[in-house]
């Protein structure tokens, strides 16, 4: 297949890939990029352990092709921590104890992150649904949504 | 250790066991920098797939690779025939089920597997794989592989305690128990004897299984997998593949759950088998339709109970029969099933027997107290109707009948210190168990119970240069082990927990250490790095006995520091392990203690689970409203994470109950292998789950640690099916309770 | 597979008449991408229609709305004046996934997906919506219902694009609703779906209803009984009896691992209620 | 004479007892014993046993010790997940 070039923007700076016509954004992110943040559970959307956010929009990067990324900005985990300084969802999450395994954080975290920017109060009820898509076999989310619920407390206080 | 002995640890102020620190590894993990199974890559790399059988039974006539191997890009065809003879049974089931011999057993067995330059010509290469099957009748469901004609997967594998002119389907006989059932049944007031059926779930875990493998024409291989046991995987497919143990080094990564599913090996021996054969690393990932359509689910049951109860709610008689299908291999967990189902109560009377059965589906693999919460299902359902049929408060019966310290299991032994009274009076005065319910809510109670496990363990603690320490263990962390860990070397040593860092080794730095499972890890782990903080901790005192010229055995370590035993030993101000490790080159050399040990005397644990569900009765929908853990842990190292274990074990078996099922076709077939129609509860499904710790010490750990991982799992189906019948009116007897039973139940009960 | 995404609907449609293979097009992704990776069918052409001008638009037209192809259900959710008209269409379609999902799924998608199950469809054929068809012939418009023709298949002809979807002006007193049932709570496919649209006179008696019924046969079927039920009445509980009676009678399910006969026939009669009585009471205002 | 209880289906390799009698100072001579005077146990030994002593679990530790009066209870291998 004839390889597509695609300028885009990731996590702040401009990043040039090569890939696939049938690769998805994921795909390209893990093996083309490196950045192994986002992970796939499950390939079809049913986890969210995959989210990333294109042009600020919470979306699943295993159901969108690389190709469609052309002159987007795509936010990663990768990109949530400023330098040394973790952003306050990150930070009630280990306080919180909200992470057993770990491998559904990177999706939870991004997901969580674009539900304060769009709702800074949230309640727990709204918590929990915007974060339906994303699956957690360990915790059975309390420590999730206390740990969300949390930061969004503190954010609003800062 | 006598019961009425005090433990050591009673009475000792812990300084940061009980307490929550951050986990060591915690930032990598919320940061994505933490590196688990698929996410690691080698230079060179090929991608390996699996060809996997459409057919849940099927003789394996020919397989033609001819084709598959000539397409460009393709490096390496793997089949049976690539991989040698295994004498040892268990060995060579595990070898079956990983690449199939002459017959292939269930819908998506692998056949033959390929490595090549792209995932695209991979998947090129498995669509030009000829395989010419004989298609062969199947059995799926577990009481009809019992049936004397139905399909049989193995000839002659039934053992010495299977009676003769029984299915060859039937593996392996169980009984266990004591007294006399009838005579117990006929003293009692009233008699219920049901029968129940629960579906196969999976695990579930996010991460799929994945690997990557490499191996040198010397025969040195490498590995890196996501696992719960890399010792075991590095024996496993040193046996599998004909290699010395040595040869094979073993990595974990970090492991995206597991919850017992990655207590097997399933691509690591093809892996290897595929790089020794291309000469090239080769990394697998499991999609997850190969993760439910070839990993290792559950048993599917069909389980029978009988107890009578007199009208003062006395037991007198308690009886199960349980028949577990266990997948294409023999081993389903139903001796586990059988020998916990009556655990929680002290029986005169008591008969528990289990069927062990193969049938056309994936081999199963533990799941979390693997076979225990059917059993515990079916019992505690009937110990409710009973409750209910009597107008029993269903705490005071189980109260009554409770497990005590010295009580006679079920199983056979006595009991040794145990904490279910604790935690039934805890839930007992707990506000969850009085508060009002409103139409259509009911409530549900119910108990569980898990041996948990030692095993072979080792730990090795190195004290650093300046005063810091590490400690290397060999058992992957699936929940925060490295936390506690970390806590319990921190205490014995007397340092800051920032001070220590706990890595989990490779298979080359340790002796053999069991796989993480049975809740071992807290237990013989923690147990192995306070033996090994305490071996640190004696050549410490020697290293200061040395410097201040006194006897070693006149030094005394507290609080982090070696001191003279008393005012005959000498004067002389206290050494920090600070200090005495900046001058471990001049005292003796580097200063590390070790431990190695097959952990012993792990501690059994009791929960009882408060649940509140309220059932549409038009649809059948159940909404859980309020659920309540109480679990004895023995000692809480980390708590937070002991919450986490139960509340994770709560809602896992809330979606055992309600959603959670492997649906097969009419032509062997899985129909939902994805997270999509296979519904593990999401967060919207969900109140907070609440938990009570309770800490009955267990005499055979230094802090009283019993594990916590699985028990949780145990009392939940009961309990919600408990809940769920009160609230439609009608006991339900089938797992799981899907809206379409619920409904169906409640409209049949309603005529 | 070649990949394109086209600046303009003719670019678009000569793209996909043109192709002699497959062509598939691509708006949310959010089914075309499981099926790419499940290896069903993969097309030789994807035809990403995102790039073309005024496609993700939400645009008033003749009292009503016009809703692009490429309109996410997120947008549409966060869109006031569509929301207020027709509060049951966006619920609908926010119900399609979860919030990921929700970042790329369409209602056109959903619609030219044509999965009897499919949330919004039952919702728009209540709403009696009209999607605008482009083609090398021209255009067309066609009532919602009569674009899936059976599972996974559609009355478009080779080269045609679903560009927008209309939704009717609203009149005084008139609400919808839509209902689905799934056994949890989010992240399912609808087992039952019910669409519910009705206007009331001054008086409170129901003027016009459509009611539609989803994943209770190979297409999602407009009712017509149902909505006779309704029709004349206050909707009263006597009404609703009878809704849930037509609804069932005329559901025509199949077992499935997603449910059973019995199950989606009693809980069609059931849903239909539910969703008139909140379509009734947002026609109340 | 340590007595031993055996779980109900291996009791047909002792000729239905739920309770033998073994000469043995430790775990390992208690196994040896008992496979040498019940032979049908041995396969379930090399299928793995675990053994209750006093209410705690071993698992093939060959010297732990065992006293005239400890209660010894014999079970299949018990893991988990």
């Amino acid at each position: 297949m004839t390889q597509i070039h695609v300028s885009t923007k990731i996590n702040g700076d401009a990043v040039e890939f090569l890939c696939e016509p049938n690769e998805t954004l994921l795909d390209v992110l893990r093996d083309r990029l490196d950045l192994t943040g986002a992970k796939e559970g499950c390939g079809t959307g049913d986890c969210g352990a995959c989210s990333v956010t294109v042009d600020g929009r919470l979306v699943c990067s295993c159901l969108m092709l690389g190709a469609e990324a052309e002159g987007r900005e795509v936010t990663t985990i990768e990109g949530m921590a400023d330098g040394e300084v973790l952003h306050p969802l990150q930070q009630k999450f280990l306080e919180h104890a909200a992470l057993q395994c770990g491998i559904c954080t990177p999706g939870i975290l991004v997901a969580a992150k674009a539900l304060l920017e769009r709702n800074p109060d949230p309640t727990e009820t709204e918590t929990r649904y915007w974060l339906a898509g994303n699956l957690c076999r360990c915790t059975g989310y309390d420590k999730v949504i206390r740990a969300v619920m949390d930061a969004a407390a503190q954010m609003r206080g800062a | 250790m006598a019961l009425d002995d005090k433990h050591e640890a009673e009475g000792r102020v812990f300084k940061i066991v009980g307490t929550r620190p951050i986990r060591p590894d915690g930032i990598d993990k919320v940061t994505g920098r933490a590196r688990f199974g698929a996410d690691m890559s080698a230079p060179g790399m090929l991608v390996g797939l699996i060809l996997r059988s459409p057919h849940a039974h099927a003789r394996i006539r020919s397989i033609n690779i001819a084709k598959a191997e000539a397409l460009p890009g393709v490096k390496a065809v793997v089949t049976r025939a690539d991989f040698g003879n295994v004498s040892d049974d268990d060995l060579r089931d595990i070898l079956h089920n990983v690449m199939a011999h002459d017959k292939a057993l269930y819908d998506g067995h692998a056949v033959a597997a390929v490595a090549a330059t792209s995932t695209s010509a991979a998947r090129q290469a498995l669509k030009l794989i000829e395989v010419d099957y004989e298609v062969l009748p199947h059995v799926i469901d577990v009481d009809e592989a019992m049936q004397p004609d139905a399909p049989v997967l193995h000839e002659g594998r039934s053992d010495e305690t299977v009676p003769a002119g029984m299915s060859a389907n039937i593996m392996h006989r169980f009984e266990y128990g004591h007294g006399d059932v009838e005579a117990g049944l006929a003293a009692a007031d009233e008699v219920i004897e049901r029968s129940f059926k629960t579906a196969a779930t999976h695990q579930g875990y996010i991460e799929p299984h994945a690997c990557l493998a490499s191996m040198g024409p010397d025969g040195q291989a490498d590995l890196w997998c996501c696992t719960q046991g890399h010792y075991m995987v590095r024996n496993t497919c040193a046996g599998i593949l004909g290699m010395e143990v040595s040869q094979l080094k073993v990595t974990a990564s970090e492991i995206g759950g597991g919850f017992g599913g990655k207590t097997t090996v399933f691509l690591e021996p093809v892996a290897l088998a595929l790089a020794r054969k291309s000469g090239r690393p080769v990394k697998m990932v499991m999609s997850r339709e190969e993760v439910f359509r070839a990993s290792g689910p559950t048993s599917s049951t069909s389980i029978d109970v009988k107890i009578g109860m007199k009208r003062d709610g006395t037991i007198t008689a308690g009886w199960a029969e349980l028949r577990y299908q266990g997948g294409a291999f023999p081993g389903s967990p139903v001796q586990f099933g059988a020998m916990s189902c009556f655990a929680a109560y002290d029986l005169a009377n008591v008969q528990a027997i289990g069927w062990d059965v193969v049938a056309n589906r994936p081999k199963q693999i533990a799941y979390r107290a693997p076979g225990a919460p059917m059993g515990a299902y079916a019992v505690e359902s009937v110990v409710d109707e009973l409750c209910g049929k009597l107008g029993l408060d269903r705490l005071e019966v189980r109260l009554k009948n409770a497990s005590r310290d010295g009580t006679k299991a079920a199983y056979g032994p006595r009991f040794g210190r145990i904490g279910l009274t604790a935690v039934l009076e805890a839930a007992k005065a707990h506000p969850h168990y009085t508060a009002p319910l409103g139409p259509n809510q009911g409530r549900g109670v119910a108990c569980g119970f898990w041996f948990n496990f030692g095993g072979d363990t080792c730990v090795s603690l190195n004290v650093n240069p300046d005063g810091t320490v590490g400690v290397s263990e060999g058992n992957p962390d699936i929940g925060g082990s490295r936390a506690a860990m970390t806590m319990m070397a921190a205490e014995e040593l007397g340092i800051p927990y920032e001070r220590v860092r706990t890595t989990i080794a490779d298979t080359s730095a340790l002796g053999q250490n069991d796989v993480t499972d049975g809740s071992r890890v807290t237990f013989a782990v923690g147990l192995a790095t306070i033996k090994a903080a305490r071996a640190a901790i004696t050549i410490m005192c020697a290293r200061a006995a040395k410097i201040w010229g006194i006897d070693a055995d006149a030094v005394v370590w507290e609080d982090g520091h070696a001191k003279p035993a008393g005012p005959n030993a000498g004067k002389f101000p206290p050494m920090s392990l600070a200090e005495i490790a900046a001058v471990a080159t001049n005292t003796g050399g580097p200063i590390a203690g070790h431990h190695e040990v097959n952990a012993e005397g792990a501690g059994v644990s009791f929960a009882a689970h408060l649940v509140d569900a309220e059932v549409d009765p038009e649809t059948g929908a159940v909404k859980i409203l309020r659920y309540t853990v109480f679990q004895d842990a023995g000692k809480a190292v980390h708590p937070a994470y002991v919450e986490g274990q139960f509340q994770g074990g709560a809602v896992q078996g809330i979606g055992w109950a309600l959603n959670e099922e492997y649906i097969y076709g009419a032509d062997g077939r899985l129909q939902n292998p994805g997270f999509l129609d296979y519904r593990i509860p999401v967060a919207s499904d969900l109140p907070m789950i609440d938990t009570v710790i309770i800490e009955v010490a267990n005499p055979g750990h230094p802090y009283g640690v019993r594990g916590v991982g699985e028990t949780s799992i145990v009392p939940p189906l009961a309990a919600v099916a408990n809940a769920v019948s009160a609230a439609a009116g009608v006991r339900l007897t089938e797992l799981p309770m899907s809206p379409p039973k619920v409904l169906h139940a409640i409209d049949a009960a309603r005529g | 597979m070649r990949y394109e995404a086209p600046r303009t609907l003719e670019s678009a449609v000569s793209l996909l008449a043109g192709e002699p293979g497959s062509a598939q097009i691509l708006a949310g992704g959010t089914d075309l991408l499981v099926r790419l990776r499940t290896g069903i069918g993969e097309p030789d052409l994807i035809v990403d229609i995102k790039r073309i001008d005024g496609i993700s638009a939400i645009t008033a037209e003749n009292g009503g709305w016009r809703v692009g192809a490429a309109v996410s259900g997120a947008e549409m959710g966060e869109h006031d004046g569509l929301k207020a008209d027709w509060p049951g269409v966006v619920e609908a379609t926010e119900l399609i996934g979860s919030t990921q999902i929700q970042g790329r799924a369409t209602m056109a998608g959903n619609l030219c997906n044509a999965s009897p199950a499919a949330d919004s469809v039952p919702a728009m054929v209540a709403a009696n919506a009209v999607a605008r068809v482009i083609g090398p012939n021209g255009t067309r418009e066609v009532a919602v219902g009569d674009i899936a023709t059976g599972p996974g298949k559609t009355s478009l002809a080779k080269g045609e694009i679903v560009e927008s979807i209309f939704l009717p002006a609203r009149a005084a007193r008139s609400g919808d609703a839509y209902l689905r049932f799934i056994p949890r709570t989010e992240m399912d496919i609808a087992v039952v779906g019910v669409g519910v649209s009705l206007t009331l006179d001054a008086s409170g008696t129901c003027t016009a209803a459509r009611v539609s019924l989803g994943a209770v046969a190979a297409t999602v079927l407009l009712v017509e009984e149902a909505a006779a039920t309704l029709i004349g009445s206050p909707v009263d509980e006597a009404a609703l009896e009878r809704l849930a009676a037509a609804c069932s009678a005329a559901a025509k399910p199949i077992d499935d691992k997603r449910g059973t006969i019995e199950f989606r026939t009693k809980v069609a009669g059931v849903l239909a209620k539910r969703a008139a009585t909140i379509a009734l009471e947002r026609a109340k205002g | 004479m340590v007595r031993v209880a055996i779980w109900g289906s291996l009791r047909a390799a002792t000729g239905g007892r739920a309770e033998v009698e073994v000469e043995a100072a430790n775990l390992r001579e208690l196994l040896d014993r008992l496979a040498e005077a019940y032979p049908g146990i041995q396969p379930q030994i090399d299928r793995g046993v675990s053994v209750v002593i006093d209410g705690l679990v071993y698992n093939d530790s060959w010297f732990t010790p065992v006293r005239p009066d400890s209660e010894v209870v014999l079970l299949p291998r018990i893991v988990g997940g």
